[in-house]
């Protein structure tokens, strides 16, 4: 964390990473190397461990698996649970979602809030909002956060068709910008940019 | 130095040195427990205080000094699976719960019988016994949470900390109830004043702390073997093992 | 030898049946720690040896080699 | 970028843990609601003497004090393991350390300091007398201080799992017992008439061990269950 990008502007790196659950492989060989502007896009069936190797760059997996990874930025991970909480109201959860990154101000957060398409819930406690409205705090984080490597888990579940565009317009933006993604997704990813796919199955990057 | 480290990483290395060590020192293990108990029962003079009752010493003070032990030896395991992830300090560190267990246990009930004719009641709230206790319960914990995790590799972690935890509390724990004994009883019912036991009674009583510790060595090893090739049931060398139809 | 007899000994003036039901809890607890993982041991590898024989030779899942 | 300081980011948890807390009122109240009401079974099972209840006083007050620690110790991760919110906590580039203190404060403060602060009231109903109560107060608030750090480690290594609430009481009484012998014989000194200083210095002394230590082995305990 907080660690510069290597001179070839390298941003995570990983070596023949491997995950044996309940006595089955599950990957294996899996060679990575993340650079800036990369968007990489990690393909498997169901329980085929896309999640479980999205935890194990974001360094939440620690035991169990073999390789090696080594993170030369800071990440941005955004998981499978909002992390939103009842009590708290939008404005609350995102200010302290983005409190670990830096101090932002409120009209920062509210003009975050407005471009998931939140404006004039900001109050409201959340326990009143929609599943989908919950994910959508969680992805304004994206609207803030300077973290040059996002990692995604399934960022498009749960939103709508214009969520959608919004998200695949926002990903465009960072990835333009040098910033560099990784995400697992069912779903093709419209994004006007050369698009890496890794196949857990075969552990090729295309 | 470091090799060594890293051969003791290595499960069929450790398997086949376990092999080799138990041959020699199950025998001498089962020998010495043996002779203690029979140089202590039989050869000793009796307590000119508690009379015959006090042999029971040869076995609820080993008990006792290997089962704090084992806790001891529980938790270097455990830090050392923590700090440089070796799969088999996990081993390690789950055999050691149940024995420590076993010996705990079996320092509580020599206690309790001890305290029969002593003390006239089974079971008196002193020091030694309540602290016993305790350490049986921290036993029982580690067992306890290792079942609990599905994952057992993650299951090895926690309990690593929850003992850690356990040998920085031990000392406060042993201390604490020894001061609150101490307020609260009278003084009428100490006895060993430790201090002063005669030879005769002492060579036997340190025979049997070395003849306990190493049963202990024996059990963890015998333990490990076990778990070890449970752990490697897919590799080729327990296959060959099993093939073989032999354990050595 | 410090008692007399062996029946001096069993009944150690009063105090024999403690000792000696001290001591036999004992040997019965090491027995057990010692004996049930052995027997742990060779229970799984004939376990696994029946696995490989009705598998012919295989065992089933088996990847990794050492 | 300016990378938040760790002081600013855990008095931001603080505040977070504590507004959580005191949007649900109920639930601050319900520790507090068990003490009453475990306090109120012992006149029912000793029976009304008011003798025998003040020479038990100082264990009963103890004992209540420290099981309603427990139950809510089990639930100080709970929440946020469940919602996603640890994972974030512990990719937080401020150290966990201070963050995991700054929960166990908040709990701390919302549960063993307010049962200090109402103690009198508890013990005046079981008959202690009054000059036992300043030493029963202040032992309550030091001891029940270490009892959240360590109630804190059972929680960190059982959140992930499913039956985790008999187990914790397992993992932790054990060590919740030092401060259990010190913690009433504060007050027992006090009743006999003499100083409490030695035993809340030694409570003391435990706080300040744990508030050491602790920290360490709940960061560990937390990062191996969210692992899972």
């Amino acid at each position: 964390m907080g660690a510069q990008p290597t001179p070839g502007g390298l941003l995570l790196e990983a070596e023949g990473l491997g995950l044996e659950r309940g006595g089955r492989q599950l990957f294996s060989g899996i060679d990575l190397r993340v650079g800036q502007g990369d968007l990489v896009q990690i393909e498997g069936a169901n329980g085929a461990g896309k999640t479980s190797l999205l935890r194990i760059l974001a360094g939440l997996s620690r035991y169990g698996f073999s390789g090696a990874v080594s993170r030369h930025a800071p990440q941005l991970f955004l998981g499978h649970h909002s992390a939103v909480k009842g009590l708290l109201t939008p404005r609350e959860n995102l200010a302290w979602h983005i409190a670990g990154e830096a101090e932002f101000s409120a009209d920062e957060i509210d003009q975050a809030l407005a471009a998931v398409g939140l404006y004039g819930y900001e109050d409201v406690p959340s326990h009143a909002l929609s599943a989908g409205q919950h994910r959508r705090v969680n992805l304004a984080r994206l609207y803030l956060s300077r973290a040059p490597l996002w990692l995604l888990d399934e960022p498009f579940t749960a939103i709508d068709r214009s969520g959608v565009a919004d998200l695949e317009a926002r990903l465009a933006l960072h990835l333009a910008g040098g910033g560099s993604v990784l995400l697992t997704s069912h779903q093709l990813v419209a994004v006007p940019h050369p698009l890496l796919r890794l196949d857990l199955a075969t552990g090729l990057l295309q | 130095m470091w090799s060594l480290f890293h051969k003791f990483g290595s499960p069929p290395w450790l398997y086949r040195l376990s092999g080799s060590i138990l041959r020699w020192l199950l025998p001498i293990t089962v020998i010495a427990l043996v002779a203690g108990a029979v140089w202590g029962v039989l050869f000793t003079p009796p307590d000119f205080r508690q009379g015959n009752s006090y042999r029971i010493i040869y076995i609820h003070v080993p008990a006792a000094v290997v089962a704090l032990a084992g806790y001891y030896v529980m938790a270097i395991a455990g830090a050392v699976s923590l700090i440089w992830r070796m799969k088999m300090a996990d081993v390690a560190m789950r055999a050691c719960a149940p024995i420590g267990a076993a010996l705990t246990f079996i320092a509580l009930v020599t206690g309790s019988i001890w305290g029969k004719p002593t003390w006239g009641t089974w079971w008196v709230w002193d020091a030694r016994i309540t602290s016993m206790l305790i350490l049986f319960f921290l036993y029982l914990g580690v067992v306890a949470l290792y079942e609990a995790y599905e994952n057992k590799e993650l299951a090895a972690k926690a309990c690593a900390v929850l003992s850690l935890v356990g040998t920085v509390n031990i000392p406060i724990i042993y201390k604490s109830v020894d001061w609150w004994y101490s307020l609260h009883q009278p003084a009428s019912i100490k006895f060993t004043g430790g201090t002063t036991i005669d030879p005769s009674m002492l060579y036997p009583l340190l025979l049997m702390i070395v003849a306990f510790y190493a049963l202990f060595t024996c059990a963890l090893l015998l333990n490990m073997r076990a778990e070890i090739l449970q752990r490697e049931q897919r590799t080729a060398w327990v296959r060959r093992l099993a093939a073989a139809g032999e354990s050595d | 030898m410090y008692f007399e007899s062996m029946a001096a000994a069993l009944q150690m003036e009063g105090h024999g049946a403690f000792v000696w039901s001290a001591y036999l809890i004992t040997l019965g607890a090491i027995v057990l720690i010692l004996y049930a993982p052995r027997r742990r041991e060779k229970r799984f590898l004939r376990q696994l040896e029946g696995q490989i024989r009705r598998s012919g030779g295989k065992v089933p899942g088996a990847a990794k080699e050492v | 970028m300016r990378v938040a300081g760790s002081a600013a980011f855990c008095a931001r948890l603080l505040r977070r843990q504590l507004v959580l807390g005191l949007r649900r009122p109920v639930e601050i109240g319900n520790p507090l609601l068990f003490f009453a009401m475990v306090i109120a079974l012992f006149p029912l099972g000793l029976g009304p003497a008011p003798d025998t209840l003040a020479a038990f006083a100082p264990g009963i007050l103890w004992i209540v004090a420290l099981l309603s620690n427990l139950l809510t110790s089990e639930g100080v991760f709970r929440s946020d393991f469940e919602d996603g919110s640890l994972e974030q906590l512990l990719l937080a580039p401020q150290p966990l350390y201070l963050s995991v203190l700054a929960y166990v404060l908040a709990q701390w403060l919302l549960t063993g300091f307010l049962l200090g602060l109402l103690s009198p009231l508890f013990a005046l109903m079981l008959g202690l007398e009054t000059g036992a109560i300043p030493a029963l107060a202040s032992s309550l608030l030091l001891g029940t201080a270490v009892l959240s750090l360590v109630g804190g480690i059972g929680a960190a290594l059982t959140v992930g799992l499913r039956r985790g609430g008999m187990l914790i009481s397992l993992l932790i009484l054990p060590f919740y017992m030092p401060v259990l012998i010190f913690g009433s014989g504060a007050v027992q000194a006090a009743l006999a008439g003499a100083p409490a200083g030695p035993y809340l210095a030694l409570l003391g002394a435990m706080l300040c061990l744990a508030v050491a230590l602790a920290p360490f082995a709940i960061a560990a305990g937390l990062r191996i269950s969210v692992d899972a």
